[in-house]
């Protein structure tokens, strides 16, 4: 049981890095502002969620899977906006 | 922690590059910020060091740095509410005027009222 | 520190007074700041008065440990002799400073609370709090704290009421004494590192001269003589404490660079008392000279009169970096002489140059200008002023009677004594140059007024006598007897002792 | 081990690279986004070096509030800056001194430092019983250094001071600027609506676990400055005017509170700053929450800068 457990979180952490790498080399390469956005807010809320995911079935406690589960929201909810005004701002300029 | 002594006295090193040779004073106070992160990193390395009774690092330089990051925040506001001014009375953050308080005539006290 | 020592609370109401009193102030705000100021000047006065009584009756040092917590892991407060001495003058100086702002930073009845007064009178007792908190504080983390409030208490009045040029001043004052703060940091935490304590008491006990203390030393000093503004660190000096309003500049120049220094004392003659060698002291007490001459020679050379008195404190700072080589040494009497010369230095300094940025402060407010080549007829108009400022020009050059004198006396004699007769050729010539700059000015001032002589503004006569009154005392401090002062010696380290350690 | 050893290695390496990056940025504002980035690296630095109290202050005021206080300075003065740099020569010695500086300082923490280090962790956790705290850290902050952390409160009280100082005399009192003149984005509105209540239970949550696990009013403090400068640059609420009492009373009453308890101590406790016995926790965490309040509206007014207009009658 415990070593399937295992399993998961790595699997899971690790498809969640991998989503992390995609978005950065996205941020990195992609020529604007619009393209970078969409490449690292897919990625990277994705990438938690899968890491958030991977780390649930290693937590002790509820309230702990609960404070996971609460930073997963709180970065797409923060995540979608600051993208929404760093569009709107770059389209402005 | 080796790793992170080097590291700490690379910072300081840095820190002290940017502050001595930016041009900007904005840019200065970011330097700044590094060269003072460093040391900080310092007294978290000298805690580290200290760990003992159970704790993993001495909590007195840990309350140190606590104090010291409030301490240099404080002083960036100050710093840049100046170069804010500065840049509002004059159009640029220079600091290379050679002070022209030599021909200037005292702006100096407001006169009682 | 001796091992007599009494409890008292005394030193943390030094502290906690002008900081309390500093918050109630921006609480209250408008007219009532300068009421509180009118109760907190003779409070805080009374309590230095009260600590310099207590030290000077029981002949030790107080000590107050904070929250009961004994160092190393607590934070003790000690009042010695010297800190006892310096407390009551940057009381007197505070309040002379206080009396001579009133009608420059007062509220108007009935109207909108006015920025100068609320931020100057909260600043006054800002810094005052920290120089009390520098003087008694016993604890090298403490202490940076409290240089901290003293800089940030000293920032802001550079640029209190100047134009562009003061801001830019204050902004590059920031800058080097951030710069200070981080190399004196370095060298705390590194005594602590190597010692387990910040405590200074403990510290004199446990520093050993091994490299580790004395990287440490080397930078702690190189960051409090960037603040103290030591030539070769003294370019900020000039611009900022000529661009503060006059009451500003005479407690920057007479007390605030004397916070950093007393703390590079405190360093290598409490805490690191074993280090002191002859390479360091020569080589402070030769940065000490080359500001003596160096800043006397560019005093020389301004043709504004607070850009002047700027250059001079550069100079006359100078002079107190001769104590590490004089007071240094183990050889009685010389060291002693040598240590009340370089303190009573430090404390008619603090009179003088409170006065003479006063007086200039009037002159410049009557005139409009302080150009020096536009002075002619100001002895006439201001003949107060013009006095105060020529005896505390007595005082600098070292000219009886004058407090001056007898400190430049008492190191002249330690030096020859001690055989470093090349001191007393600098203390000599940086006498002579103070008198050039100085008579230049009194001859100005002097001379009849020019043909095209703007006309004068009216100044309060009470403020002439502040500053008058405040050049009286550095001339009272000649008074004081031709010897080493026992007052000073309370709760120093006796150099015999720890030389036979 | 090899893998801890590894990450530190990875970690360091970075965040050199971005401090390296901060420093040679062309413009200040990428200077200041990567010193961000910088910041919040540092941040798992700390955690590494097994400090999460100082790891939270890094991240909320060294990264956090450093960041969008000097975010706003890149942003006013932009690109007008372009200060010549300093010849070269000059760039290769103040290389050269800084490398020395770097590697001098290096060479000491790795060799001069003695073994086994000194340390005060032993007293510091052995009088933890009688304060009733369970983080040591706060118990040195509060307790046995409290002294400390009553003066640097001041000393932020003085900052603030300062910076509202530099408002020209004829909108002293007046109202700082926050954020562009345009009226406000309907996403930052949204934003300001739905994260300050969720930001505001984080803060009291740090400030109340402070007393026994990393946290405290430091941090709580930071948190809530940035809720509520959202919430004024939504412009859902409006900046309060420097002059307004209840304004300076909110960055007073912490400072105040905690010099008060210190007196009483005296009075009660035969020593300044001394708890009595029993009374120590709930008089620190009265003391913490009056902090709390009052860094959340000092950090806040320290980012806003000085009045720009009058006050409003």
């Amino acid at each position: 049981m415990s070593t399937a457990i295992a399993l998961v979180t790595v699997v899971a952490v690790s498809a969640g890095a991998i989503f992390f790498l995609a978005g950065t080399i996205g941020l990195i390469r992609f020529p604007d502002a619009p393209c970078r956005l969409h490449a690292l807010t897919k990625a990277d809320n994705l990438g938690l969620g899968l890491i958030v995911l991977g780390l649930l079935p290693q937590v002790g406690t509820l309230a702990e899977a609960l404070k996971l589960v609460c930073i997963w929201l709180l970065v797409m909810f923060s995540g979608a906006i600051v993208t929404q005004l760093i569009a709107a701002t770059s389209r402005h300029k | 922690m080796t790793i992170f002594a080097a590291c700490a006295a690379l910072l300081m090193g840095l820190g002290l590059f940017g502050l001595i040779t930016n041009p900007q004073p904005l840019r200065k106070i970011v330097a700044f910020n590094i060269l003072g992160s460093g040391v900080f990193l310092l007294f978290g390395i000298v805690a580290r060091r200290g760990a003992a009774a159970g704790v993993g690092a001495d909590p007195v330089p840990q309350a140190l740095v606590i104090t010291g990051i409030v301490v240099a925040f404080a002083a960036t506001a100050m710093a840049v509410a100046l170069l804010l001014r500065l840049f509002a009375d004059r159009g640029d953050t220079r600091l290379d005027h050679e002070s022209a308080a030599g021909t200037e005539p005292a702006r100096d006290d407001c006169r009682p009222p | 520190m001796t091992d007599a020592a009494s409890q008292s609370v005394l030193p943390v109401l030094g502290i906690m007074l002008p900081a309390t009193g500093m918050l109630l102030m921006l609480l209250v705000g408008g007219r009532y700041v300068e009421w509180l100021a009118l109760v907190l000047l003779p409070a805080g006065l009374a309590v230095a008065a009260a600590i310099f009584a207590a030290v000077w009756r029981e002949g030790h040092t107080l000590i107050y440990v904070v929250g009961g917590w004994q160092p190393p892991l607590g934070i003790a407060l000690r009042a010695d002799g010297l800190s006892a001495a310096m407390m009551l003058v940057t009381a007197v100086i505070i309040c002379a400073t206080g009396l001579f702002a009133g009608p420059q930073f007062s509220q108007p009845r009935g109207r909108p609370e006015r920025r100068a007064p609320l931020v100057f009178w909260t600043l006054l007792l800002a810094i005052w709090a920290a120089l009390n908190a520098v003087v008694v504080g016993a604890d090298l983390f403490n202490l940076y704290v409290a240089l901290e409030l003293l800089t940030f208490a000293a920032v802001p009045l550079v640029a209190l009421t100047g134009g562009t040029e003061t801001i830019e001043a204050a902004l590059r004052y920031l800058l080097f004494a951030l710069l200070g703060s981080v190399s004196y940091l370095i060298g705390t935490v590194l005594l602590f590192a190597a010692y387990g304590t910040l405590d200074i008491a403990l510290l004199s006990a446990r520093v050993r001269p091994e490299p580790i203390s004395w990287i440490a030393a080397s930078l702690m000093t190189i960051g409090l003589i960037a603040k103290t503004a030591l030539f070769p660190l003294h370019l900020w000096l000039p611009p900022a404490h000529a661009g503060a309003p006059a009451p500003g500049s005479a407690v920057l120049s007479a007390l605030v660079v004397k916070g950093s220094f007393f703390l590079i004392v405190r360093l290598w003659f409490d805490a690191m008392p074993g280090l002191l060698n002859l390479a360091a002291a020569q080589l402070l007490a030769g940065l000490g000279a080359a500001a003596i001459l160096l800043g006397s020679i560019l005093a020389l050379r301004q043709s504004r009169l607070k850009l002047l008195i700027a250059y001079s404190t550069v100079a006359q700072v100078g002079y107190l970096f001769l104590i590490f080589p004089l007071a240094g040494a183990a050889s009685e009497p010389a060291s002693s002489i040598a240590w009340t010369g370089g303190w009573l230095q430090l404390f008619s300094h603090a009179f003088a140059k409170a006065a003479m940025f006063m007086a200039a402060g009037l002159i410049a407010e009557a005139l409009g200008h302080d150009r020096i080549a536009e002075l002619g007829g100001i002895a006439r108009r201001l003949p107060i002023s013009t006095l105060a400022f020529a005896l505390a020009g007595l005082s600098l050059m070292g000219v009886p009677p004058s407090g001056g004198f007898v400190a430049k006396w008492l190191l002249l004699l330690a030096s020859v004594m001690q055989g470093q007769w090349w001191w007393a050729a600098v203390i000599l010539l940086g006498g002579v140059l103070a008198g050039a700059y100085v008579l230049i000015v009194v001859g100005k001032a002097l001379a009849p007024a020019g043909a095209a002589a703007a006309p004068t503004a009216p100044v309060s006569r009470r403020r002439e006598v502040v500053a008058l009154t405040v050049a009286l005392g550095a001339v009272l401090l000649g008074l004081v007897p031709l010897q080493p002062s026992e007052l000073l010696q309370i709760g120093r380290l006796d150099v015999h002792a720890l030389a036979a350690r | 081990m090899t893998s801890a050893l590894a990450f530190d290695l990875a970690l360091a390496a970075l965040v050199l690279a971005i401090a390296t990056l901060t420093i040679a940025a062309r413009e200040a504002m990428s200077a200041v986004i990567s010193f961000i980035a910088y910041g919040l690296l540092l941040s798992l630095a700390w955690v590494r070096l097994r400090a999460p109290d100082v790891a939270l202050t890094e991240a909320a005021i060294g990264a956090g509030v450093t960041g969008l206080l000097l975010l706003g300075a890149a942003a006013t003065i932009g690109h007008r800056q372009a200060g010549a740099a300093p010849p070269l020569a000059l760039m290769l010695a103040a290389g050269l001194a800084c490398a020395l500086v770097a590697s001098g300082l290096a060479a000491t923490t790795l060799v001069l430092l003695p073994e086994p280090a000194p340390t005060l962790a032993p007293p510091a956790m052995a009088s933890l019983a009688t304060t009733g705290l369970g983080n040591p850290v706060t118990a040195v902050l509060f307790v046995y250094r409290a002294l400390d952390t009553l003066l640097e409160k001041v000393v932020l009280v003085l900052a603030l001071l300062g910076v509202w100082s530099l408002a020209p005399d004829r909108v002293w009192g007046g109202v700082a600027r926050l954020g562009p003149d345009a009226p406000p984005r309907a996403m930052l509105v949204f934003l300001a609506q739905l994260l300050p209540p969720v930001g505001m239970l984080i803060a009291i949550y740090m400030f109340w676990t402070g007393a026994d696990h990393p946290g405290g009013a430091f941090q709580g403090g930071a948190i809530l400055a940035a809720m509520w400068l959202i919430v004024l640059t939504a412009r859902l609420a409006d900046m309060p005017a420097t002059s307004h009492p209840g304004l300076r009373l909110l960055v007073l009453a912490g400072p105040m509170l905690f010099a008060a308890i210190g007196f009483a101590g005296w009075a009660l406790a035969d020593a300044f700053l001394a708890y009595p016995e029993g009374y120590a926790k709930p008089l620190i965490i009265l003391a913490e929450a009056g902090l709390t309040l009052s860094i959340a509206a000092t950090l806040a007014c320290l980012v806003a800068g000085p009045a720009t207009r009058t006050p409003p009658p």
